[in-house]
Parts: C-alpha cells; structure tokens; sequence
C-alpha cells in the first residue's frame, strides 16, 4: 500500500481510491484492516484499462480528523443492532402484548358521548381523557362531507375497548369553523385543553393500524411540534414488506381473484406479450396470488386470518353521506369502525413474527417506527401560497377558455360565403346551420288582425326630421304608445315552438360548443364548453407539425396532412364527406418553408421533457410500465425485436386495404396511412411515446410539451391566441395534476398556548402569525421495495418559474427558532448498484469501471458516468442520465430505443435501435452464458467448436447454434442447456451479474440487512417471471436498508448529544430534521456522522 | 381563408396601426377631434374624449371602482380638492386679472411689482399633481373610522395636472389625466407582501378585460428611478406599438412620506399591529385611466384580412372591447319602410333597454339609408357589440335579426327575448 | 315618548341645526374636517369630502346621469378637459416657478419683467369655470353623430373652478365645484317648451329622493339677474336653515353662444328642422352637486326626542338619506362568542353582499366592544339602512337580527334571505 508521507492520516486502496482517514477508520473498524488479494487487484486494473479509466487523475479530499462517539458491540452491526435495539425495545413489547392477547369481548352498544369512553368487561361505560395502555389497535372514521375533522374512532387495548365521538357529531350547529385546532382532534395523551401529558411524561406507546398514517393525522399530540413518543405501526406496510405486490401484480391480482375488467385486459395483454395465448395460464408462474393480496384491510384479512369476509359497506355512508346521516346510523357505524379494529388486531397478531423473520435486522422495525411519525411545520405562507397558486391557475384556466372560445368565434367569420371550404383545417367540420322554424298558421291569423287594429299613418321624411319638441305631460305620465306597441308584438312569441332552437343560425360544429341558453346563473355565452381535449381544438388553433396541418382521424387518432399527393385527386368527386382544399394546405405549407428557409434544423439535442427527470421514481414508473410491453428475458430480444421489425415494414408496405400504394417523396414519419384517402394529401400520424402503433389522443399532452417548445408543434393563425393556449397548457400542467392533492393537505393550526416556548419566546415570534403543521400521510413501506410511499410530498419536484405552484416544497417553513436541517445521498441507487458490483467482482472500492466512475468519476474530464454515456451514444449528458438510471431500474434495449426516439422525433427505428445497442454493448454489456453439464455434453458430442472465455462462458450465437444443432439432430427435441446467464465485457456487467445472482437466487435478500423479498416475487412462486422488478428490488430495497440506518444512527446522536429536533420527513434518498436553531449546526454535523457510520 | 395579423407588427406597420386607430377613435367620436395625433399621444398630451370615449372612460372607471372598493378588503372612496391649499413650486391657480393690473398700472415700481406678485404667488394654490397626497390628509380622519387597525385603503379617481417638459414655444405646456389611486396603509411587517397583493389583483385585472392579455405585464421599477422614499416600486404596462408604457404603478413608499405631511407626529399616526404600535407603511397604487383607455382600445383593435374573392381582399376593423367596457352594447337599426310603427318598436325596445342599464345606439334615427355593409363596418369600428335589425317582418311575427360582433352571424331572435339576452350576455363574466 | 323637531325651526336654532349637521358630517367622515364650518358653508367654499360623503356624492352623480342619459331623448356624455386654452381672463394655471425666477433674477428691468409675465400669462391655459364652453365646443363633432338632427344633448359632470369675491388679506380666493351640466340643443320653435320640460324633469328628480320633497322648488330667475345673451332662467332651489340656495339652474341661452364660440359660422353649425335649416338653441342646464349633497344631507337629518325615563332625555340623531343615495346600504357586526368561526360568516356574508352591489359596513372588524346602543346611534347617523347582527345563535340555526333604520325595529331574518330582502328594498323606488 502505497503511503503518502506528507500525510499519516491518508489512506489510499491499491486501485487510488481514497479511502477513509486512518483515525476515522481506525475508530469505525477498531483495527481490522482490509486485506487486497494481489490477483484481484490486477484483474481490475485490467478491466480499468479496457475502459480507459485506469492511471487518470484524482483530485484527493483533504483528510479529517474527528472524535466520534463511542460505539457499541465489537463492530459496526453490532453496533447498530445494540442502537436498534434499544429505540425500538419499549415499542416491540407493546406489539408482543398486542399479539398474544386477545381482545376483550366488543360491547354491544356503543355510547352517544363527546370525547373517549371506556368500556368494561361487562360493557359498563365509563368517561376518560383518553386510552392510557401502552398498546392501542386504533381506527378512525371520517364524514368526508364534513370536511377533515374525524368524526368517530375506536380503540382496543389488551384490556379494554375505547369508543370516541367528536363535537360535531354529538353537537347540531349550522356551521362549523373550517379551520381545525388541536380540539376537534383525537387525544391520546393529554386531557383536553393541555397539550401536555399528565405529569409531564410523555409514554413510549404503540398505536398500530391499518395505513395508521391517515389515524395518526387525526391525533392531537401528533400535531405538537415536541413531545409525543408514540409510534405507529401500520399493518399495511408489513404487508407490504411481508407478501407485497408489485403495481402490475396487483392488477393481474385483481384480475386472478374478481375478473375486474380492466385487470383482466392488462392479463391477456401479458399473455400476448408473453407469446402464450394459446397455452392458458401457467400454474407454475401464478402461485403467487394465493400467498398474497392487495393492500386494503378486507383482503390483507383474508389473507392472513381468513374466516368470514369483512363487511365494507357501511363505509360508503363516511365517503358520501352526511352527518345527519352518520347520526343516523351511528351503532352501525360504530359496530363497522370496532370490526375494523378486530380484524387489524387479528391481521397484526399474524404479521409479526412473518415480519420479524423476514426483516430480521432490529434496525429495520426501528427504521419503520421513526418513518412514521413524519412532521411538516407550516406558517401563513401555506394559506397565502395555496390562495395564490389556485389563483393564478383559475386566471390562465379563464385566460386559456377565452383564447379558445375567441377562436371559436373567429372561425364563425368563415361561414359566409362558405369561405371555411379553403381552410387547411376546418374544411372537415360540420357547417351546417338550421332554419328557424316557427308555426305558420298563427302567424297568419295574428297579421290579419293587426292589420284592422291600426293602420300605420304614412309619414314623409321631413317630418321625422323635425324638433318633434319634449313629449307632453300626458306622454310622460300615461301609457306610452312604444311600450304598448311592443308588449302587443312581444305575444307573438306564441307563434314560437315552446323548446326553442339551439343558436339555429350558427354552424353546427359551433351550436356544439355553446351552452343552451338557460336561466342558471352560470351560463356563459359563447363557445364556452370548448376545452384542450376537444377535437376541434387543434384545429382552430391550426396547429402544425413540421408545417403541416393537423388532422384527426377515428381509426388513427392524430395525424397530420403532407400535401402533393397526385394518385387519388381523381377520386375526388366520389370521396365521402367535404373535398380537401389540397392546394391551401400546399400554400400554407409552402409558406412555412420559406419562413424556414427550407433548412430543417437539427435540434437532436432538445431539452429533455421535464417529467422524466422531475424524480427517480418517474422514471422507475416508466420503466415499469414500459417493461410490461417488454420482454421478460433480455435473451429473446434480440429474435422478438426483429421479429417485430419485420412485422413494422410489413405493415408499411402493405397498409390495410389500401387504394394505391402510394409513398411520399419529401416527408419522413410514421406512414403515410394511405387508408385515410384525401384527395391530395398523405396522412401522417404523430409518433407516439409507446410506438408507431399506438394511436395519439391529444397534441396537448404532456408528451409533446417539449415539440410545442422547440417548435416542431406549433399553432398556425389566430395570432396571440393559440400561442398563449399553448404557453398557457405548459404553465397550468403541475398545478392541475397536484391541486387536488395539495389543497387537500390536512394543516392543523395551533393556538399560542400549543407551541413550544421555544417558538412562543423567540424574538421573531409574532401573535398574528399563524403556526401549523401537516402530517403527510406516508405508507412507511408503500411499496414492495418497502419504499415509502405518499402522493404529493414525495414526488415533489423542484420549483420551475414557468410552473404555477411548483413551488410546493418550499412552502414547508419552520416556526420562528427553528431550522429545517437536511442531508441527501448523491445518486444514492448508482452508488450502492456499484457496492454491489464491486463486493461481487474484486472486493475494493473502484475496481470496476462503473463503481470507479461513480466514485473518481470528474464531470470536468468526462469520465463520470453521464458523461461517458452521452460521449458513446452521442446525446447530452442530461438525457444520458435519464438512460443511466433506467438502466440501473432493469430496462431493456427498447426502453433505451424509445426513449431516445422520444427525445429525437427525427431518428429513423434503425438508427435508435443500433445506438441503443451501442450504448447498452458499452454499459452493460453482452450476454453470455455457462453451459450445464447436458450442454457441455452435447459439445463435446455434437463436435462443435465453441469458444470459451476465461471464465468459461460462451456467447449467445455460439448457444443458439448448439440449440439448432441439437434439435435438428434430436427429431425436434428441445434442449436446456444453460446453467447460468452472465453479462459480459461492459462497465456495468459485473454490477447486474451480481443483482441477476441475488435476483435469481432462491431467497433473495438484501446484501445490508438481510431484508427477504416479498413472497410475492420469490422464484419459488414467481418462476422466471418479474425479474425487472426483482432486479430493481435488490438496489431500492437496499436503499431503504441503509435510509432505516441513517435515522437509527441519527436518533442515537440526537439523544446523545442533546441535539434538540425531530424527524421530518425522508424523501427516498433525502432526510429532513426540524432543530433548534441552538443545535443546527451540530444537527449537521450529526449527519455528517451518520453518512460516515452508514456508507 | 381568414388571418389574423393583430400581433403582426413588423417594421413601418407601428406607426401605421397607431395611425389607423387613432383616425377611427376621432371618426367614431371615441376621441374628440383636434389637435391630437400619435406624437402627442406618445409624448402624453392628454385629449378630450367624445361621447363613446367618455362612456369607456366611464366603464373602466366603475370597474377599477369595483374591484377596489368592492374586495374584501377594507377601502374606502374619498374625494380631496383639487387644489392643495400649500405647496411651493410648480402649477398654481392664478388669478391674472391681478396680473393684468400691474401690468396696466404704470405707476408702480420694479420693487412693487415684484412684491405683488410674491404676494399674488403666495396665496395662490396649487392644483394636484397627483392623488396620493389628498389621502396622505386624510389618513387621521379615517383613523377614526377603522379604529387604528390596520390594513385599510383610500380610493380616489379623479383629474391630475402634470406640468410636461416638452415646452412648445418656450413655455411648458399644461397637461391633465385621470387619476384612479388607491392608497394603502398597512403594518410594515406585511408591506411587502401587499403589495405583491395588489400587483397581482391589478394586473389581473387589466387582464381580465383585455383580448390578449399577454399584452398586459407587471414588471419591478429599477433601482435608479424609484421615487424618493419608495422601497420599491412594480409597474403594470402595456406593450404599445411603439413599446411599452406604464399603465399603473405601485409604490411601496414605506413611512417617510405619511411623517412628512402630518408633521412627523409619530404618535398621532401609530396604529395597533398586535401588541405593537406602529406608524403605517404606504403603498400608494396609482393608475393613469387616459393610457388605460387607449390600451384597451389598441387591445381590442383586431384587424381582420378577409379574402372576398379571387381579387378582392378586404380589411375589416373591429374594436373588440369587453362587453363590460363596450360603451355601446347595442344598436338598433330598422329596415324599410318607415312606418310610425317600425319606429315605436324601436322606441319601446330602446326604452326598455335603456332601464336594463344597457346602453343603445338608436341606429333608427338615421333617416340617410346606408348599406347594411356600411353600417355594420361602422359599428364594428365602434365596438358595438350586438346590432338589432328591425324590419317590416318584425311586425307581423316578433321576429328580429341581432348579429353577434365577434361571430359576424346574424341570429333571429324574438322581440320578447332579446333584452334577456343581452343582459345575460353582458353580465356573464368570462 | 317620540317628537319630530326637524320642522320646528325657530330663532337660534337655525344655526345650531346648522352646527349640528356639520359637526355629524365631520364625525361620521361625510366631510374631511378641517377649517370647514358654518360660515364657510355659506360663502361657497368647497371642501373635501370623507369616505360616506363621496359614496353619498356618487350616488347622487350616477342618479343624476342616470336621469339624463337614459331618458328617450338623445344625450351624449363628453368629458372634456379641464383646461381651456384660450381664455381672456380670471383664472389660470401658471408655472409659478417661473415667476419665481423673474423675481430672484435682479438684472431684469421692470419692462423685461412685464413682457415675460405678459407672455407667460399669455401662454398659459386658463381653466373652467363651467362645463358650458366644452359642451359648446364639441357641438360640432357631436353633429356627425346625429346626423345634423334635433334635438339632442351633452351631459357631463366634473369639476369646475370659481374665483371667489370674499377676499381674504386682498386676494380672491379660489375655490371648486362639481358641477353636473346638461347643454340641450333644439329647435328655436321648441326651445321654450323644452325649457319647460327639463324645468319639470329636473325638479321632479330632486324631490324623488327628498324626505321631505316640499323644500325643494323651483322659480324663474329675475330679469336683472338673466346671463348675457339668455332669455329666461330657472332655478331648482332647496330651503337651507338659513335661506334658499340653487341646487340646479336652467337657461334658454338662444344660439348667441353657440354662435360666439364657432366664430359665427352659422352656415357649418346649421341644423335640420323639417325642411328648414336653423342653427339651434341651448339651453343649459347645470347642477351644482356640493350644494345638492348638502341639501339631502339637510333634508335627511331627522332629529327625534326619545325620553328614556323620567329625567333622561335623548336626542336620536337619523340621517334618513334614500335608499339609493345612502352611502352604506348595511352594516355587519358581530356578538360574542367564537370569533373564527363568526367571522368566517361575517365575511362570507360580505362578500355576497357586496358582489350583489349593496355597500356594506364591516362592522364585524371593529375588536374594541360596544355597547348596542352606541352601535346603533353610529349608524343612524351614518344613514345606514340596516344594521345586521351575526352572533353565536347565527351559527347554530343561521338566524340574525336585522335592524331597520327607519322603524328601529329589528327583524329575525335567515341568513340565506338576506341579501334578496336587501336587494328588493334598495331597488324598490318609492
């Protein structure tokens, strides 16, 4: 080991990785040092070399000295474990006595009373403050109609049942405060109007539920920013650590146990996918849903309890009803609420020991309790930013309508003159208008009569020209003849029918847009009902691709129309519907090339759509879904994807029932479709993100964002208006999708008294400021990667100035004394995937290029990994790291290809495809494999020359030629000749050979803390079927095996040090403490601490 | 095939848009005729308006009105005089005939003279340059009204003088404009945050009546041309032609300017902000109606190509206005035959409009027949936003035709539904 | 016991009414307090008006145009501008810096002094005095608009300057008025009888709003006291305490100023009467609106003696203003109890309210207590139609209390009937 003398402390590893100080390593290690086996060493070196990364320079960190504390056990799991064990010891024997007590019998009938009642053994009431056992099986319901406040909950302890009614529901008002305060809560632990405990001990206690979360949001204590030492435990989350499924699991689940049809639909497109049709279903592969479920509390009970099945119905009168109707049923919905409870116990007593099995490691429960009590301080500004944000979102809402509805109107213009029949766009709609009808014969009657009533006295111009002088007295005060004449013509109305005509005077296509004429106040005159989705949209705007008008098909959804077909101008005349105005859509056509200057730019390198980077599991997500349309095994891609090349040029040569076969000579794209027959233009359909075969439903999704920006989408006339609707739709895209989910956010206020005095004695602090706090309501394992999982804070993203409300996270603010401290894992996933690689192939850090590039890797020199993937496929680094990760998520060469045609609409399938090979011969490398002993045998006597590495794989070719041999050979036998599959060659192969090894392993669990895979997606049950998601598994699972580290190791430190603060929440790979602002800097440097003990 | 060229300004065709419109303002009695052309427009001499320019003066007045003393918030309509009892320099009300009398009078001395016009000056008045200073006055009265709580606003429209630099002649022209100014006092602690408030709430509303209103923006006043004491200052403009000017401006002025009027009387001015007593911070919101107005009239000036036939290409002018700000809703026409009875109709819809608060334009007073072409070319130029044709027909069975500006098509209708309908047309809000 | 004084005016009282008018005014922001008193009052000096005062005035401004723009007849509004350029003499707006740089300059000689006032008063703009000249002036371009067809009018209402002859210390003071002006042109045949029309128009309109309409009258103006070139005048006069005053004057002023103003060009001013050609007469009407404001302020205040008990007397001062004029239509407070939550209420009823247009009092922000009977004595004097209390009671059952200004009886009401009871009783013209 090569020493550098200026510094004792260095430490430097065979390969010039830095390593740890000496005294840090010294006191994380105490003493036992790493051993390097001399041949590995020089394997890698090796392999570095091949990658070009081996002998480059590195800049070296500056080495630390620091006291750390004083660790347990005799190394560091046990250090941990003692950690763990200690947090979560008072909470674990609560849970014990929770599974081997049984409940006390239910009471019969429940107690119409305002707060918490306690029922004896022989259902005798009795009024108490709250439940005072240290373990409580907890549920509450709320009347959604009445907005956030719980409406009633039950609880049973080993010793009794609990029942508690809230104010509103015992209490008829005729309204009630929208803003909740700590006393409309739930307590647990403080009487009411104190919201400190009696005798100021706060208890460990353990509430567990079924996604306890939502309980937990409705409990006073919950909300103070210190104190309570309760911790939750949600039956659902060990669920999902015990037999989760992953989304797609729970659809064919769904379709497996109730035929729903939508999840029926996704089976048989698996099966599709899957070349199966025929077969039926594969018992083998489906053993997997009787030892599973999906996650509410009726099918997680069957599962693990079984019996009868639970009653869900009176659920619906809490999501519909009011709270009159509550009233009315309330033993029913009591007796519901107390069912639930029984069952969640029941299902808890179950999960326990399964859970402790196979989440051994105390580190992990202890992990899960601290996830649980998530905390998220607010002030005004939440108020303000809510107001605000749905504010401006309605604004451009009402811009973009009257943009729209002004089109609309404009179009009208074109009416005259049938002037709409030269229009690229409008040609095809429904111009037709109506006549307006009245009764004739009344008509005729009624002029008779006039006629004799009075006779209009002729009267010459110059007498209207006249100073008629002011009307007289009589004029003024008496009936005027005007107003007589017009109320005797407003009785004609008698001669209309009774349902009058919908604006018979306009086009037919626009009477569709507008409202009926109503006497609601909310009508709006105009095309008022128009909207981005609607088909008439883009063509109003007169959206263009490449400077082609868009036009819709029902067969193909959106396409557009290339001018200068000649072939089937002569079936002009018979062609069904309105002739196409050919030469206007040439003209226009023709003018936007000279505005191009006929210099098609190549813009391969367009930003990349932000809703792919917005967070990790944005991508996981596409990747996931893409990965169901994909193959299973990589093996086959290499057949199926010509396979499907052959069936893509197939179809493009001989499109279904074609008039002609007819190719257009200047525009590339996907078709033409000559089916659509217009006279004069070929149609093109929009490439879609899935495919050429999937149809687009709407230019104005968020998959073409990035073509409105660069201007390959863009909206042909109407000046300002379709521009602005377009820049409108980008603005309003986050706040539609999230409004719902963050104006819902649950902020519960807190009066003055409620506060810390930290807060309430600070300088800053100020009466007319308001203080609250959300507690989001995260499902601590959400997910069968036991990641957490809740709907608006963790797939937060970043604030974008373009974005109304993106903002949402920086809306999270602390009181006033305190700090928000904070710590995330730079690329958390790339890092521990190489870990992986790294313990598999030479055991040091750096010695494979992927775990060398993340480590030493310099954006500055190219040799970080973005880089080195941008620079061999040709695109920039921010798509490149979008591949990286998906990559790293198990997704194939057609995710990679599609993507790269998402990015670039320009690139040809063949040049996508061959640079995705590229890429992936680069990274991942190739796949090769190790003969059994049947194949080694079938060599030998089939004579066959193969050549064989130095581990002793051969290539794929090499195999299927074995296979041919072998089955022409063997009358059509088919042979199993592979032991196992190995990547090969790439910088990342050694990473996936280890994650395939652990994946495909019997029990697969986390390397870290020995977490087991659901038993959902053990190969026992499985087979060979979600390895995507198993491969996956192993990085996300391990990433949450070292999140449950970092809060055990930084609840330690807190309490050791005195550090004054609690948890906040964990984004995936982010932690988040609120502290005194007295200990902040220490609070950092605890994180510091923590990163060092857990890496 | 219709285009639209509203944003289509390039090179040469600024100055021709603003000419175009101005013409059709003076034409159709927006502006009054005179002297005014697009220099003096952009060099912010101010005109006198004609009857349909005075009436959108009026709208957009009652709607700034609205939208200020009408919010939740607490402001209240003051009226000062226009005459500000002492100030030193700049404009004064002068009497000359006092002038005239030195002037005529020879026997008085350079000394007297000079001493009588320093008297003369000294008890003149000055004229307003703006509002702020009228609700800086009376601020201590409306203490009394709110109980020194804070916030609270004064709201104020009215005729400003300003005295341009722009001399023609040697001497400084005299020009005057509507003021709408809402003052705002709040506690320091929330200024800044108010008057994002009232950035937002005015720029939305310029946009609310705007065709595009992309053309409406908010930007922040630069460091170098913040006005003495203001901390900061954000301005609402509009994109003319020729570029950009301020429609409103906002202030925040923080205490300097209150302290000055009254005195620096501190503790007359504190008002409660929680336990503290605070002396309010300012936020003075002012907004030029004039520029305002012929925003809203370039906003609105939409000019439409329209392709007649192989030859003929023809510009229709429309003036798009909001049907709130349109100073004419409707017009009402009558067909041929000029019977006593086709009139009374007329004039029995005109009345009963008219005590709808829908403002008419009595088309059927004309007795010049014009082509229908021409009359509707005319009220589309006027921003008409209906125009009711009454004919013979109307007689026997109730039937009318009302066409629609913004479609151009022309519905029928019955006599019995129409003023429902343009109630409910005008009064929807977009 | 109840007794009504208002009538009862005998000597003395006169000025102390007088007194205790304007003492409420200034207390309940009707006018800006300050030198204004009684004396002032009287001698026609402006002053500025308070919150309710301006509410009040533009009540009375929208009534007013209201009145005259919707009738059938044809009337345009104009604004034109404040300042007239070429004005012989009286009153202008001179760059007082100007003068003041004669006077620091000493190397000037009395002539060179004279000459540059002769210019700078020359070239300096002369502001109204009345509406009249605008009107006049824009007769012209109005023409187009008729069609050269009589008869038709020009309202406008705006400010106006007048040079008092009180002097103070030698000088005139300047003081300002609103004025609401109609020019009426017609036919020299009818101008007599429409002069009688507007007369009977005009008096009628002030009376609708009075309380008591008998004090409100109209007579011709004498001989001795006609304008130039006018051949009668009439007068709209209201009883003050201390003698009548006009609110509104009407001239039949023939064509004379017509003609002056156009320089005599009749031929260009020429109008259509039947067949015959005539140049029209004007006759011009103009309100004073400072003047109006104060004789409904006068005719509204109603002072009652209520004997509360034996030895305790209370005066209950009303100002039982119109419902379409009173500046406050309700006022919203709240009793005891759960502050949030009322509020809450409170302000969802506000804004109901002031969305369906009815001006409302937040009373409910008021945090210092007070008694019911302070409360309510505030708003008799602050004309307030309705008070409404929202108390605990209101958030159980959605009741409240609404009290009515002129009974004093207070109703229990839904809270979801309120505002249509509101709107129906405002709307309902008695």
């Amino acid at each position: 080991v090569e020493q550098m003398p200026n510094s004792p402390q260095r430490r430097v590893n065979p390969l010039n990785i830095q390593m740890l100080s000496a005294n840090l390593h010294e006191q994380i290690f105490r003493g036992s040092e790493p051993v390097y086996i001399e041949e590995n060493v020089e394997r890698s070196i090796e392999h570095l070399q091949k990658h070009q990364l081996w002998g480059k320079e590195a800049a070296l960190l500056p080495d630390v000295e620091l006291k750390l504390p004083r660790m347990y056990g005799s190394d560091i799991d046990e250090h941990f474990r003692i950690l763990a064990k200690v947090q979560s010891l008072p909470y674990l024997e609560a849970a014990s006595d929770l599974q081997f007590t049984q409940p006390p019998p239910m009471p019969q009938t429940w107690a119409w009373e305002e707060g918490w009642t306690r029922y004896g053994p022989g259902g005798e009431c009795q009024r108490v403050d709250f439940p005072e056992e240290k373990a409580l099986v907890f549920d509450v319901e709320v009347c959604m109609a009445e907005g956030h406040c719980p409406t009633l909950a039950v609880a049973v302890s080993p010793s009794a049942w609990y029942s508690w009614c809230s104010k509103r529901l015992i209490e008829e008002r005729y309204t009630w405060s929208n803003q909740l305060t700590l006393a409309d809560l739930i307590p647990l632990e403080t009487t009411a109007n104190s919201s400190r405990p009696p005798r100021g001990v706060w208890q460990k206690r353990l509430v567990v539920g079924h996604n306890v979360s939502f309980d937990r949001a409705h409990i006073k204590e919950q909300y103070l920013l210190e104190g309570s030492k309760v911790r939750f435990l949600d039956t659902m989350s060990l669920h999902m650590a015990i037999s989760g499924l992953t989304g797609f699991q729970r659809s064919l689940w769904m379709a497996s146990k109730y035929g729903k049809r939508r999840g029926l639909q996704e089976v048989r497109e698996h099966m599709k996918k899957m070349g199966r049709q025929s077969e039926g279903l594969k018992i083998g592969s489906w053993g997997w849903v009787e030892i599973s479920s999906i996650n509410n509390l009726a099918d997680v009970h069957a599962l693990y309890v079984g019996g009868d099945p639970l009653k869900k119905e009176p659920r619906e009168i809490f999501v519909k009803g009011s709270m009159a109707d509550v009233r009315g049923s309330f033993q029913d919905l009591m007796q519901y609420c107390a069912m639930d409870v029984l069952a969640t116990h029941e299902v808890f007593a179950q999960q326990l020991p399964l859970f402790m099995e196979r989440c051994p490691h105390p580190v992990t429960l202890a992990g899960m309790l601290e996830m649980g009590v998530s905390y998220l301080p607010v002030n005004q500004n939440w108020q303000r930013y809510l107001e605000d944000a749905q504010d401006t979102y309605e604004a451009l809402q009402r811009e973009m309508k009257a943009s729209l509805m002004r089109l609309a109107d404009d179009a009208c213009q074109l009416l005259e003159d049938h002037r709409y029949r030269e229009d690229p766009w409008l040609w095809d709609l429904d111009w037709n208008v109506q006549e307006f009808k009245q009764k004739k014969a009344t008509q005729k009657k009624r002029k008779a009569v006039k006629t004799e009533e009075c006779k209009p006295p002729a009267i010459s111009a110059a007498d209207l020209e006249k100073d008629p002088g002011p009307p007289s007295e009589e004029e003024l005060d008496g009936v005027d003849p005007c107003t007589e004449v017009l109320e005797r013509l407003k009785q004609t109305v008698s001669c209309l029918p009774k349902r009058r005509q919908h604006l018979p005077g306009h086009p037919s296509w626009y009477r569709k847009l507008c409202a009926r004429l109503s006497e609601s106040e909310d009508w709006v005159p105009g095309a008022s009902l128009i909207s981005l989705q609607m088909r008439v949209t883009p063509k109003l705007m007169g959206l263009t691709w490449d400077g082609f008008p868009l036009h819709h098909t029902e067969r193909h959804g959106w396409g557009y129309l290339v001018p200068g077909r000649r072939d089937n101008l002569d079936s002009e005349d018979d062609a069904p519907g309105p002739p196409c105005p050919h030469w206007a859509i040439e003209s226009s056509y023709r003018q936007y090339c000279e505005q191009k200057g006929r210099e098609q730019p190549q813009c391969f390198d367009s930003a990349v759509p932000v809703d792919l980077m917005l967070s990790d599991s944005a991508v996981w997500q596409t990747v996931e879904e893409l990965s169901r349309l994909e193959d299973v095994g990589e093996d086959e891609f290499v057949i199926k994807g010509k396979r499907s090349k052959v069936r893509n040029a197939k179809e493009a040569k001989h499109p279904e029932d074609p008039p002609e076969e007819s190719q257009c000579p200047y525009h590339h794209g996907n078709g033409p479709y000559n089916d659509v027959n217009i006279p004069g233009c070929w149609f093109f359909k929009l490439p879609h993100k899935d495919g050429n075969d999937s149809n687009v439903g709407s230019p104005f999704s968020k998959d073409f964002l990035s073509k409105m920006e660069d201007g390959t989408l863009q909206a042909g006339r109407g000046g300002t208006n379709a521009a602005r609707a377009l820049e409108i739709n980008k603005m309003m895209s986050f706040w539609r999708n999230a409004h719902n989910r963050v104006s819902s956010q649950k902020v519960v206020w807190l009066r003055k008294a409620e506060l810390s005095r930290a807060v309430t004695r600070h300088c800053d602090y100020d009466e007319e400021g308001q203080f609250g706090a959300i507690l989001p309501q995260v499902v601590t394992a959400g997910t069968v990667t036991r990641r957490a999982v809740e709907p608006t804070w963790l797939t937060a993203s970043n604030a974008r100035r373009d974005r109304v409300g993106s903002e949402l996270k920086a809306m999270v603010q602390v009181p006033p004394g305190y700090h928000l401290v904070g710590a995330d894992v730079d690329s958390q996933e790339l890092w521990i995937a190489a870990i992986l690689g790294e313990a598999h192939f030479a055991a040091m850090h750096g010695c494979t290029a992927f775990g060398w590039m993340t480590l030493q890797g310099k954006k500055s020199q190219g040799t970080d990994l973005h880089s080195r993937t941008a620079d061999a496929v040709g695109i920039s680094r921010e798509h490149a790291k979008v591949f990286n990760y998906g990559r790293i998520y198990g997704a194939g060469q057609p995710f990679a290809e599609r993507l790269l045609m998402q990015f670039n609409h320009r690139l040809s399938q063949p040049e996508a495809a061959s640079k995705a090979r590229r890429m992936y011969a680069l990274t991942k490398g190739l796949r090769r494999c190790h003969l059994n002993e049947v194949g080694a045998w079938l060599v030998q006597e089939l004579g066959l020359e193969v050549e064989k590495a130095e581990d002793g794989s051969i290539s794929m070719q090499d195999l299927w030629r074995i296979q041919r041999t072998a089955f022409q050979g063997s009358r059509r036998r088919k042979w199993n000749l592979v032991e196992k599959r190995v990547w090969a060659g790439g910088t990342e192969s050694e990473m996936f050979n280890k994650l395939e090894s652990i994946a495909h392993s019997a029990q697969p669990a986390t390397p870290v803390l020995g977490c087991q895979i659901s038993r959902a997606l053990e190969p026992a049950v499985v087979g060979e079927e979600f390895i995507t998601s198993r491969v996956n598994w192993v990085v996300q699972s391990s990433a949450v095996d070292y999140l449950h580290l970092m809060l055990v190791a930084m609840r330690w430190l807190m309490e050791e040090h005195g550090i004054h603060g609690r948890f906040c929440i964990s984004i995936h790979d982010e932690v988040r403490y609120l502290l005194r602002s007295e200990d902040r800097y220490r609070a950092a440097l605890a994180l510091q601490v923590t990163n060092l003990l857990t890496r | 095939m219709l285009q639209l060229s509203r944003t289509f300004c390039t090179q040469g065709s600024e100055s021709d848009l603003t000419t175009t419109l101005l013409q059709m303002c003076v034409d159709r009695a927006f502006i009054a005729p005179g002297e005014f052309n697009s220099w003096a427009l952009r060099h912010g001499k101010s005109c006198s308006y004609g009857p349909l320019g005075e009436e959108l003066k009026k709208n957009i007045l009652e709607q700034w009105w609205n939208s200020v003393t009408r919010s939740k918030t607490q402001v209240f309509g003051i009226n000062s005089l226009h005459h500000v009892p002492n100030d030193k320099g700049g404009l004064k009300l002068v009497d000359v005939s006092a002038i005239g009398q030195f002037i005529s009078n020879e026997s008085l001395s350079k000394t007297q003279i000079l001493d009588r016009l320093q008297q003369l000056v000294h008890h003149s008045s000055s004229v307003r340059t703006n509002l702020l200073q009228g609700a800086l006055v009376q601020y201590l009265p409306s203490l009394e009204l709110v109980n020194r709580k804070l916030p609270f606003g004064l709201a104020e429209t009215g005729t400003c003088y300003q005295h341009s630099d722009q001399s023609i002649g040697g001497v400084g022209r005299t020009s005057e404009l509507t003021e709408a100014s809402l003052v705002w006092f709040c506690s320091p602690r929330t200024s800044s945050q108010w008057l994002d408030h009232w950035t937002r709430q005015r720029l939305k509303w310029w946009q609310k009546f705007a065709l595009s209103p992309s053309d409406f923006s908010s930007s922040d006043v630069e460091e170098g041309e913040l006005l003495d004491g203001a901390s900061r200052g954000v301005q609402v403009t509009y994109r003319f032609p020729w570029g950009s000017e301020a429609l409103e401006t906002l202030w925040n002025q923080g205490d300097s300017e209150l302290l000055k009027t009254h005195g620096n009387a501190k503790t007359k001015l504190q008002c409660k902000d929680g336990r503290k007593l605070v002396v309010p911070h300012v936020i003075a919101v002012k907004g030029n109606v004039d520029w305002g107005l012929l925003a809203y009239l370039f906003n609105a000036l939409q000019l439409e190509k329209k392709v007649l036939s192989k030859q003929r290409i023809h510009q229709r002018k429309v003036l798009k206005l909001h049907p709130n700000l349109a100073p004419v809703k409707v017009a009402l026409d009558m067909g041929r035959g000029a019977t006593i009875e086709l009139r009374q109709v007329c004039e029995g819809l005109l009345t009963e409009l008219l005590e709808a608060d829908i403002s008419v334009w009595p088309g059927y007073l004309e007795t010049l027949p014009q082509s229908l072409e021409q009359l509707q070319s005319k009220y589309d130029e006027m921003g008409v936003l209906f125009s009711v044709m009454i004919s013979e027909s109307t007689l026997e069975n109730g039937l009318l035709l009302v066409r629609n500006r913004d479609t151009t098509i022309r519905e029928t209708m019955h006599i019995s539904e129409v003023k429902k309908y343009l109630q409910k047309y005008i009064s929807a809000n977009v």
